[in-house]
């Protein structure tokens, strides 16, 4: 599903430049749940940033679904974008939308009808517990309520690629194992999930396989007991990325 | 998902986009308004300008003098010669008698006692009328020498020109017409600078929200469509404004030139069809003024 | 700290604040010297227009004839009594014979043949040049009940007014005056709007970090010192591409009007001062905007 | 210290308002060191915010160095949260300021000679590893970098009062682990320090007094070992809060 080939990304220019990451090798496949972890700076959400390609490789090959995404269009990458769900670091909602709106965005840009929506988003909103601040602003939510919406944002669609920076940064022990368990359910139904964190605890309790970072580097590709998903939901969609002009009838 | 379900999740975003930032759009929608009632002022302005500079222009006249025994068919024809002219609008045959008959008006009773009647000069006239959309001073030049031409003709006496005072006007015409276009162009300029930076700094204000959208997988067309719809409707409500504004104005110059009484030339001062070609500029300008700001504002 | 520390540590910031929004600060520059050209365009317009109705309007007179036979003493008389009137500007006595010379060259030659220097009319005038800094039509009104009574004055025998052309001609003065005040109004309030709407959006578009000082103690003093520098400096800058700007202007209006070679009028159409009033004017503009702007922008 | 009298603070209009803190009592005395947690959405945020004159208390009082702060005038309050140093849960650094700058606002802010923050700020950014960073931007900083630059921001004036959101959300068990220690060693020279978290485990081995909130209410403090500092720095001043004018000669 998504694998990496001596990938390197450097920041900045030729001279002041960093190497957040170098020649990092892996692969995750269809299904899979894997922990990503290391020590701040490590280039986790990096990894992330290319694979979503807000950023480009500077050397090195990323494949998703079989495809060189970095050979992709422009025009193509929002179909790209469509097959992830992502948790950013310091979750981006839309802070002129209310709770409801941000989480439903994803369906929006799809075009699905209006009552799908509004079934889809509250049953989320009620998993993640914040059906009663459907339209509260999210500047008016607490951090943990910010993290639990751009975790219900991320699973909205069903993707079938879903990817967590961080997502328990702000939950507490109990909440996070929620959110977690939550991420694991998506998972068995088909889902490839990584999640980048610093939570050792909870990497020992759920026990996937955990590939960790260091300086860019690939140090370590713990795997566990493997925990595959039946492949209900989630299949990858590209059969867009050809055809960049097709949403727009 | 058909068209007109899109197109009404487009105007729902829309709408959403304006409550988001009511005051923002307060800003944008006067932007516009401003802009279109300048617009529309300084089109009244130019079209009335226009209008005046007509009505002061047809009174320019060229006064031809034939010889007092000229034949009606010799009259008939340099008429005829001198209408094909260019920039010659109406031509008028003035007789030895209606001549003189206007001459005795313009001379003192005092000098013209005691003389008879054929004492006082009289002969026949052709009176000119100019065409003033040619008045320019390269046109004066030309009339000039033309002036010169007709003096030469057969039976033609005199040629009464009072070039002095037709380059006065025209000069001052010219100046007129300058400085309403640098300014014109300089107004609209500056209206579309104006409505355009607005509009761009509105983008700049939500680039987070925009960065956003585009992070999960929306089309640039998807990015883009409640922005130009906002700005469409903005445009339509600063339209109105507009219209509202100028034609409150407008109530206010008409009282005014009415008062002048000299110059009530016509019923209305508003060129024809503004409020149309406001209603249709104002969605146009937010439009255009959106796309352009969109345009560079954001990547994939 | 000493009060230049602290100004040089709020120059600092200003220019770092400008440096981090290079594409915004242009905007603001070009913004400020759109609306400072513009007012420099249209101050130069006015006072132009002005200069040529002054022109104008010293070339209106009013004939005072006299009876042929009012002794020096009496028409000097008459003469200090019209100087004295409000609106006359100048009183010019014309004896018989300058009249008669005068009534010759206007009369036709075939006329004249003939006829004794007697029988042309000639008697003394009293020319009086009017104010047109006066003229509007309320004084119109005044001049011609005024004409009324000086008809009534002893020894004089008519008062050759020329009414219709003065009327037109005020109309005229009147409209431009009135399309002039309206215009530099619409004007200079839309050029303040357009600053404060850029700087308060460019302040919008702040203000998270506006906030972030405040949280860490910051008086509003100290945050808004920043922003106001920036703002005269963007004023300055303005300023400056608003001269070269209008001046270019004025060099190529000059050159126009030197070949409508009739109004070589003034040596320069610059209203005297304009540069310095346009440098003062600039920063002036960009703190007062920036002030506005911050004023109810953020609290504490 | 601090002293929180039967305060509470409900968001929102009469009807569909939200109740974050609820008849809340506590006092934390000077140069202590405290934890505040508590599920997410309990009212940790909101309780620093109240603190720092953000927000207004519904009802009940907010005592500061035995001053009630929501009787200060407007003009005072800047001069109020000079005596806190702030870790935000969101970091809000300044996007358009350097690395450097973001730390040296606060001494800027005293107006402070400029040799002096250049030492400061580069101890600091030294103590958090991050000197060789000093001239990136916040954009270009990974998420534990961020958090990093929010503590020496926190730090660099030597506040009486230190108020630390969330501060290791975003960091790995190490560098949590040295932070904590940081801020233990300041505490130490006597500032008083109030840190929200959920990280369980950080409480468990810094053992300081524990303050649970729960939906708004203070449902247990539990102190332990008290380890109150020798007082060396971090006095209180409040000298300023009867002339607002007195900064501006
Ligand atoms: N846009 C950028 N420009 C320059 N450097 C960057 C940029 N983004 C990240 N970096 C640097 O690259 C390195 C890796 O960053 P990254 O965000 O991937 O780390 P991370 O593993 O997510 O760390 P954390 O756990 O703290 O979030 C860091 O040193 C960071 O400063
Ligand atoms: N400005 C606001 N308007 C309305 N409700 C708010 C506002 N700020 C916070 N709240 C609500 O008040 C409650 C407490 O928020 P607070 O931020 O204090 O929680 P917290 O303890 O910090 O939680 P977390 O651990 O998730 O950060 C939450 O339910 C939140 O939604
Ligand atoms: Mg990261
Ligand atoms: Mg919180």
């Amino acid at each position: 599903m998504i694998q990496l080939y001596n990938v390197s990304k450097r920041y900045g220019a030729e001279g002041a430049s960093v190497t957040a990451l170098d020649d990092v090798n892996m692969r995750v496949r269809e299904g899979e749940m894997v922990f990503l972890t290391g020590p701040s700076g490590a280039g986790k959400s990096t990894l992330i940033r290319l694979l979503l390609c807000v950023e480009r490789v500077s050397s090195g090959q990323v494949l998703i679904g079989g495809r060189n995404v970095h050979a992709l269009r422009d025009e193509s990458i929002p179909y790209l974008r469509r097959n992830f769900g992502v948790v950013f670091q310091d979750f981006r909602l839309i802070e002129t939308r209310d709770v409801f709106d941000n989480v439903a965005i994803g369906m929006e840009i799809l075009g699905l009808p209006r009552k799908d929506i509004v079934r889809r988003v509250g049953q989320l909103l009620e998993a993640i517990g914040l059906q009663e601040r459907a339209h509260a602003s999210p500047r008016d939510l607490s951090g943990g309520e910010a993290q639990r919406v751009a975790i219900a944002r991320a699973l909205v669609n069903e993707p079938a690629i879903l990817l967590c920076d961080e997502p328990t940064g702000n939950l507490d022990p109990q909440l996070s194992r929620e959110i977690i368990q939550l991420v694991c359910e998506v998972n068995r139904r088909g889902t490839t999930v990584v999640v980048a964190t610093h939570d050792a605890a909870l990497i020992e309790e759920f026990g996937a396989r955990t590939l960790t970072l260091k300086g860019g580097r690939l140090v370590q590709d713990r795997d566990r007991a493997d925990r595959g998903g039946d492949m209900l939901a989630g299949g990858l969609d590209l059969s867009r990325l050809d055809d960049p002009m097709a949403e727009i009838e | 998902m058909s068209a007109t379900l899109r197109l009404i999740s487009f105007l729902r975003a829309a709408l959403r986009l304006m409550r988001g930032s009511p005051w923002l759009n307060a800003v944008s929608v006067l932007t516009i308004a401003a802009s279109l009632s300048l617009c529309g002022l300084f089109a009244m302005a130019f079209f009335n300008a226009h209008t005046l500079i007509d009505e002061l222009g047809s009174s320019l006249t060229i006064q031809v003098y034939l010889e007092p025994d000229t034949p009606e068919e010799r009259i008939g024809q340099i008429e005829a010669r001198l209408r094909e002219h260019e920039g010659v609008k109406r031509v008028r045959a003035l007789s030895s008698e209606a001549d003189r008959e206007r001459n005795r008006k313009l001379l003192d009773p005092a000098l013209l006692e005691g003389l008879d009647d054929e004492a006082i000069p009289g002969q026949p006239v052709l009176a000119l009328e100019l065409d003033s959309s040619l008045a320019s001073r390269g046109d004066l030049e030309a009339l000039v020498h033309w002036a010169g031409q007709i003096e030469a003709v057969e039976a033609v006496e005199d040629v009464a020109f009072g070039a002095e005072r037709l380059r006065l006007l025209f000069a001052v015409l010219e100046i007129i017409r300058s400085v309403g276009v640098v300014l014109s162009a300089v107004l609209l300029a500056s209206a579309l600078f104006f409505v355009f930076t607005t509009v761009r700094l509105a983008v700049w204000g939500r680039r987070r929200e925009i960065e956003i959208l585009s992070l999960m997988g929306a089309t640039p067309n998807f990015i883009r469509a409640p922005f130009l719809l906002e700005g469409a409707l903005q445009g339509l409500l600063g339209a109105v404004v507009a219209i509202v504004a100028v034609g409150l104005l407008h109530l206010e110059l008409e009282g005014l030139v009415r008062d002048v009484y000299l110059l009530q030339v016509q019923p209305s001062l508003l060129p024809p069809g503004m409020v149309l070609w406001l209603l249709v500029g104002g969605p146009c300008l937010g439009v255009l003024a959106s796309g352009l700001s969109l345009g560079r504002a954001f990547k994939v």
